[in-house]
């Protein structure tokens, strides 16, 4: 037996295993999207692990690079907006970055460009929307956790672009963003546990349906749409963490 | 719930590393706790395992209960029923030696580390355990990325290191989805026993020959063989002690592990040792590697990097016993992967200790050891005599098996390679015995305190030291019950068609 | 030949091992001398309960552990190993009580180390003797390999490092690049390894091979010293002297040749060996070590290498005794164990005696020592007649029986051998003798007044001394466990 | 000629993704600058990801999804008109898993450069030469 050639049906890849799925999907759980419902139900356990494989990058991240403390010897300028008198403070002391009348200056501190912000304002929310929409509705259409999860992160990493890390951070700190992926990759994986406590296999989503009171078959889809929602958490969370980290080099103070 | 053992092996870990991200935000010290407790936990549902293999052959655990081959199903024979104890077991010790040199190293990040340790624990058991092909890369994509995050904070140039692991690792990793694509396009299957079953009838295809080498291609930069070796000896040397002594004793042993898998239930024996001048190849390649490894470890000057050279060299141990393609060979490798696991545990948990209360660990700061930390260079002793290969302890029984392999398969060349091997690894130790007995401690170190006799006695934490004694007393164990272990087990790990 | 199962043996070994926490845990040193002690006389009261089982022709055996398929680490007694323990542990009372003595006569440092790593080494030496196979066998031969190393070292100097050195290089070198494969082999070919009065690889394995286990054992065994494997024993010399006394005049070089004899025996058999003139080539090997040893002994002038070159002579009696292949031979070989072990003994004590009380180590400095240690070299003087093998020495007896063995194989070759190697023996020993007693004032090194050294090294030089005469009128239980052992060799199946 | 020329148009996709991997291969090998490495490596893995999508085509079939919910499942699934869901669902995951490499690659990447402020692997290497 050769290499089957390009696009051949007969391929023992389109044969054995994948024509169950194409014609069983909607029986067993009720999903159009054939690829979603692989993904979160019969292959399940992987996107688990690929979630979990996320999230040991953000923390990998943050064990390597973040740094809880910084140096006494660094300094900081910070500019008073209204008269332009700028401070210069030293051992790594920094004014309160609530205070809105200042605003801090670095090595990559640049003269805020009205246009940026601007569009950035009147896209962001758009994007936002889509990503949920997206997350949402992967059962009938391309789309799914991942997809979704990426273009949400995406938007706040275009909030951080057009404004800047502090701003970012003040909308969505650290701690927050922590909580969102283990939260989401927890949901994942607790949904499973849940079914072992239900007394199924774990992933069985159709032991859901004692609780959700639906029938296995909707309990299984809900089950998807469950998971799908945990993963657009973590991968959101995962992909802010990531872009924090590496702007400012695990400071989380500047960046671009 | 016993039902469930071959989930929550994985599954608790995986959940308690939630937890212990959560707590090191919050309460630094229940970090080490949570992990302790999930790791116990799996310990004890993988020692389950195994009592239920006995009793039945082969425990199925079918996720989402979909049936293989359209869902993912873990299968746990007598090969990984006896390998997941021993992954299981080795990581706990770790676990609970290593508690007080983790909070001295990352007292900032104890969470995070925790966090990572686990997760890798979770890797490396979901590969012993797994029986879906894919969802093994997946597992190992785990164990590397907290593996290249653990070695990437150590000390010096780990950083570099770390990241020319990243590369090579995925290279290896990348070879092994590309085989098992494939298979893929050859069979339409990922679950194992499936494409055990669809296999025979295409052993022809050229398709499979070269899923074959491109799988063997990866395993083999994966485990560090010999000319792939090359990420090795830098990354063990630099990384953190409390990491290493994990990764070091699981990561190349759980690769043989797969290779193991692969030769003998994917690609069935008549596939896989199917042409002898591939195998021999094969086992000449390991039988460079020993001496290779041998010889490059006589050359270093620390001790962590003259251990990874020897690990360097044990993996060409075991990869020349599987290809032997015999009873006796791969029993020897099979029971080597144990053995070697817990001996290279201890060791470069001794290291540690050193490392914890001695400023380096090259030879000059060995100096006059067997006064300053008296237990700990015994455990060491014992662990290097296993290492050697000297009666009763388990090391001596593996390289039985495995020597008797190569005399029963007519390789002398293997057989010379591991006399050869044991000969130098005399030479590396008595050297450091020598050190450490003979030279006069000049470096006083801080906190140093006299014993009643006037000695400077500075031995690791209790904490440390007990754990350390469990695994040297156990290599001992290991050796006295290897007829048991053989006979119970491996000998049942191995298709019968191999003679 | 019947067979009794009993924890004796595995308690005569373990015994020993025993003592070790205790002597370590015990600070004050008359306490851990008394342990040793303890274990000591502990040891030789279990050893020699088991001594008229034995002659009654029993065998007793005890499995430790079954490790790997149909081999076992096992425990059998039988007269030959019996007869190898009952003299290393009672000859182990007599150093301790001896090592007492020259420790605290030269305030030796570290002597807690050196106490326990005596006994481990002890343990080893019981083990080897009484093991029932070869793989047991190569345990405790590692074994006692490994733990006399921190004794061969004692001193820590450079020089006592360097000899370390070659000793491991020498002895787990050749065990584990010769004897493992060997063993390994015959596991292969005939997967036992248990040892039989008439071997067990008769006909299984390829005479050609068969010469290649054969030497592959002999030079494997390190410890016996056959050239060119001999150089070792010089230079674990720098030892302190109770432990050069043991363990080069007893424990690891008798442990040495006991192996080669127990393989020779046990696992090519004695038929085997004949009908492949295997004896021709052994007996060579040994008459070239015992010749050349002696005449190298002639030439060395610390007295302890001296002795140390007339030790690798002596082994190599052995060995030729049990090359002969005739029962009498190996019957000579077999009690010159015995009987080369108290005599040799008895003069490393002395030179040991010597070294307290006068701070002397070469043989050119001891001119009219006599006069002042008239006790010390009266036993030396005994102590050479036994090597000798001259009456009233017991060596004479072994002698004897290894000359028969000649006749009795009509080696006349070894005869000569045998008889010139004495004569050497006797031209390096006696003179020390002479020049110490009968030397003119004027050549005497020393103050014509008696100053011996202290009772804790008097005592058990002349008590050895004293066997060695006593079993030259009473060569009993030797004897007969040794007729017993060739018989049981020899018996044709 | 022709035929060899047949076959390789008729597979042109393993050609395709074998060109790509020695691209990111050749990066990864021959190149000096870290980041470079690492954006070989995320070829070297696209390729891959490529070829797995490639076997998951099927000639006129289209996406899998069904067009309508399991209410209304009268007309028939045939496996023939969909392509092959599972090289996606795969390639999902190994998506994630390049995502999470490269991540962790650029964190080390950053760490080498706070050691070494270079990211040159021979003005590095010189580095630890001088110590």
């Amino acid at each position: 037996m050769a290499f089957p050639g390009w696009g051949d049906p007969l391929s023992p890849a389109s044969t054995h295993v994948s024509p169950y799925y194409i014609e069983n999907t909607i029986e067993d759980t009720s999903v159009p999207n054939i690829v979603t419902a692989v993904l979160a139900d019969y292959r399940g356990y992987d996107t688990m692990f690929e979630t979990a494989v996320i999230f040991s990058a953000g923390i990998a991240c943050l064990f390597l690079l973040r740094r809880m403390k910084r140096k006494k010897t660094d300094f900081r300028h910070y500019r008073h907006m209204a008269t332009g008198i700028t401070l210069r403070i030293e051992q790594g002391g920094k004014i309160h970055p609530t205070a809105k009348e200042f605003e801090r200056i670095d090595g990559l501190w640049v003269p805020h460009d009205l246009i940026i912000r601007t569009t950035g304002r009147f896209i962001i929310p758009f994007i936002q929307i889509f990503a949920l929409y997206v997350i949402a509705h992967g059962h009938y259409s391309p789309g799914g956790g991942f997809q979704g999860g990426v273009i949400l992160g995406a938007s706040f990493i275009l909030f951080a672009i057009s404004n800047d890390l502090r701003s970012a951070l003040n909308r969505m700190g650290e701690r927050l963003t922590a909580f969102f992926y283990t939260a989401g990759v927890s949901l994942y994986a607790g949904t499973g546990a849940l079914c072992i406590l239900l007394g199924a296999n774990f992933l069985d989503y159709s032991a859901l349906a004692t609780i959700l009171l639906v029938d296995p078959v909707t309990a299984r889809s809900y089950g998807i749409l469950i998971v799908e929602i945990g993963v657009g958490i973590a991968v959101m969370a995962v992909m802010v963490i990531l872009y924090y980290n590496l702007v400012s080099a695990g400071k989380f103070d500047e960046g671009l | 719930m016993s039902r469930h053992f071959p989930a929550l092996i994985i599954v608790i870990p995986l959940i308690s590393a939630f937890f212990i991200f959560a707590a090191g935000g919050l309460k630094k010290t229940y970090c080490f706790y949570i992990a302790a407790a999930a790791l116990a936990i799996s310990l004890f549902s993988s020692i389950g395992l195994l009592l239920q293999v006995l009793q039945n052959k082969v425990v199925v655990y079918h996720f989402g209960g979909w049936a293989p081959p359209w869902g993912i199903a873990y299968r746990i024979d007598y090969l990984n029923g006896i390998v997941l104890v021993a992954v299981a077991a080795i990581s706990f010790l770790n676990l609970v030696a290593t508690k007080k040199s983790v909070e001295k190293d990352f007292t900032e990040k104890i969470g995070l580390f925790y966090t990572l340790y686990v997760l890798f624990v979770t890797g490396i058991l979901g590969i012993v355990v797994t029986g879906d092909a894919f969802n093994l890369y997946v597992l190992l994509e785990i164990a590397s990325l907290t593996g290249y995050a653990l070695i990437g904070m150590g000390t010096e140039h780990a950083p570099l290191a770390s990241l020319n692991y990243v590369f090579m690792g995925t290279i290896g990793a990348s070879f092994y989805l590309l085989g098992i694509g494939y298979l893929y396009l050859a069979t339409g299957s990922l679950n194992m026993l499936d494409i055990a079953s669809i296999l025979p009838n295409i052993f022809q295809s050229n398709v499979v020959l070269l899923a074959f080498v491109i799988c063997l291609t990866g395993l083999f930069i994966k485990m560090a063989l010999f000319p792939m070796h090359a990420w090795l000896p830098n990354a063990y040397t630099y990384s953190p002690s409390p990491a290493i002594s994990l990764i070091a004793p699981l990561t190349t042993k759980v690769m043989v592990y797969v290779m193991i898998r692969f030769l003998l239930t994917v690609f069935t024996p008549s596939f896989s040792y199917g042409s002898m001048a591939v195998s021999t190849s094969f086992v000449w390649l390991a039988v460079i590697a020993i001496v290779v490894g041998s010889i490059l470890a006589l050359s270093q000057k620390s001790l962590k990097r003259m251990l990874s050279y020897i690990v360097i060299a044990e993996i060409g141990y075991m990869v020349g016993g599987v290809w032997l393609g015999n009873r006796a060979g791969l029993t020897g490798a099979i029971l080597h992967i144990i053995n070697d696991a817990a001996m290279t545990l201890c060791v470069f948990l001794v290291a540690g200790n050193i490392l914890y209360r001695l400023s380096g660990d090259s030879f000059d700061n060995l100096k006059g050891l067997f006064r300053k930390m008296p237990f700990s260079m015994g455990a060491f002793v014992v662990g290097a005599l296993s290492i050697i290969g000297v009666p009763p302890t388990g090391g001596f029984f593996s390289k039985w098996y495995l020597i008797s392999g190569g005399i029963a398969a007519g390789h002398y060349g293997f057989v010379i390679a591991l006399l050869f091997s044991s000969l130098v690894n005399v030479v590396l130790f008595f050297r450091i015995f020598e050190i450490a007995y003979f030279e006069p401690s000049d470096c006083p170190h801080i906190s140093d305190r006299m014993d009643e006799e006037g000695k400077i006695f500075n031995d690791a934490p209790l904490g440390m030291l007990v754990p350390l004694m469990i695994v040297a007393v156990g290599l001992i164990v290991l050796g006295i019950f290897t007829d048991t272990i053989v006979t119970k087990v491996i000998q049942f790990a191995i298709p019968g068609e191999i003679s | 030949m019947e067979t009794i199962v009993s924890i004796k043996p595995f308690l005569a070994v373990i015994v020993s091992i025993l003592a070790v926490p205790l002597i370590v845990s015990t600070r004050r040193a008359n306490f851990r001398e008394g342990w040793t002690f303890l274990a000591a006389f502990a040891k030789f009261s279990i050893i020699a309960s088991m001594t008229p089982l034995i002659l009654d022709g029993v065998e007793i055996e005890y499995t430790i552990a079954q490790v790997l398929p149909s081999v076992a680490i096992k425990l059998r007694v039988d007269s030959f190993g019996m007869l190898f323990a009952l003299v290393s542990s009672f000859l182990w009372i007599a150093t301790s009580a001896y090592s007492v003595g020259y420790m605290r006569g030269l305030k030796e440092h570290s002597q807690t180390r050196y106490f326990s790593f005596f006994a481990l080494s002890l343990s080893a030496t019981i083990g080897v003797a009484f093991s029932a196979n070869l793989l047991t066998l190569y345990l405790f031969y590692e074994m006692l390999s490994f733990a006399t190393y921190p004794l061969v070292t004692h001193h820590q100097d450079m020089e006592g490092r360097s000899s370390g050195r070659k000793y491991i290089l020498f002895i787990v070198g050749s065990s584990i690049g010769l004897v493992l494969p060997a063993m390994l082999f015959i596991y292969h070919m005939t997967g036992t390894l248990e040892f039989a009065n008439q071997g067990f690889i008769a006909g299984i394995v390829s005479p050609k091979l068969i010469w290649i286990l054969v030497l592959l054992f002999v030079f494997g065994f390190a410890k016996a010293a056959i050239m060119p494997f001999h150089s070792w024993l010089p230079a674990a010399m720098v030892a302190p002297t109770p432990v050069s006394a043991l363990l080069h005049a007893v424990a690891v070089v008798k442990v040495g040749v006991f192996c080669i004899l127990r393989v020779l025996t046990g696992v090519f058999g004695t038929q085997l060996l004949f009908s492949f003139q295997m004896d021709t080539i052994l007996l060579y090997l040994a008459s070239f070590t015992i010749i050349t040893a002696s005449l190298v002994a002639l030439s060395q002038d610390s007295l302890k290498s001296r002795l140390a070159y007339s030790t690798i002579g002596q082994l190599s009696y052995i060995i030729l005794g049990a090359a002969l292949l005739s029962p009498k031979g190996m019957i000579g070989g077999m009690i010159h164990i015995a009987m080369h072990a108290f005599g040799k003994i008895t003069l490393f004590f002395c030179a040991g005696a010597i070294f307290v009380a006068t701070g002397t180590k070469n043989i050119s400095q001891m001119a009219g020592i006599g006069k002042r240690m008239p006790v010390t070299l009266g036993c030396f003087f005994i102590g050479a007649l036994s090597v000798i093998g001259i009456p009233p020495g017991g060596g004479f007896i072994s002698k004897w029986y290894l000359l028969l063995g000649t006749l009795e194989a009509s080696q006349m070759v070894m005869l000569f051998v045998l008889l010139s190697s004495s004569l050497l023996n006797a031209a390096y020993f006696l003179p020390i003798v002479y020049k110490a007693f009968f030397c003119t004032p004027e050549e005497s090194l020393f103050e014509n007044k008696i100053n011996e050294a202290p009772p804790w090294c008097l005592v058990p030089l002349t008590i050895t001394a004293i066997c060695s005469i006593y079993l030259f009128f009473y060569p009993e239980p030797f004897l007969s466990l040794a007729k017993m052992a060739s018989v049981g060799i020899f018996s044709r199946p | 000629m022709v035929d060899l020329l047949t076959i390789i148009i008729s597979k042109y996709n393993y050609w395709g993704y074998i060109v790509l991997m020695m691209v990111g291969l050749y990066a990864m090998i021959v190149k000096k600058n870290l980041v470079k490495k690492i954006i070989g490596m995320s070829i070297f893995q696209t390729a891959i990801i490529f070829f797995y999508v490639s076997i998951g085509m099927k000639k006129n079939a289209t996406i899998p999804i069904i067009s309508h919910g399991h209410d209304g499942g009268e007309r028939a699934v045939h496996a023939v008109d969909f392509i092959n869901p599972l090289p996606h669902v795969l390639m999902l995951t190994a998506i994630v898993v390049s995502v999470a490499t490269l991540g962790v690659a650029l964190a080390l990447a950053i760490k080498v450069y706070r050691q070494y402020n270079s990211l040159e692997e021979d003005v590095i290497d010189s580095l630890i030469k001088e110590k």
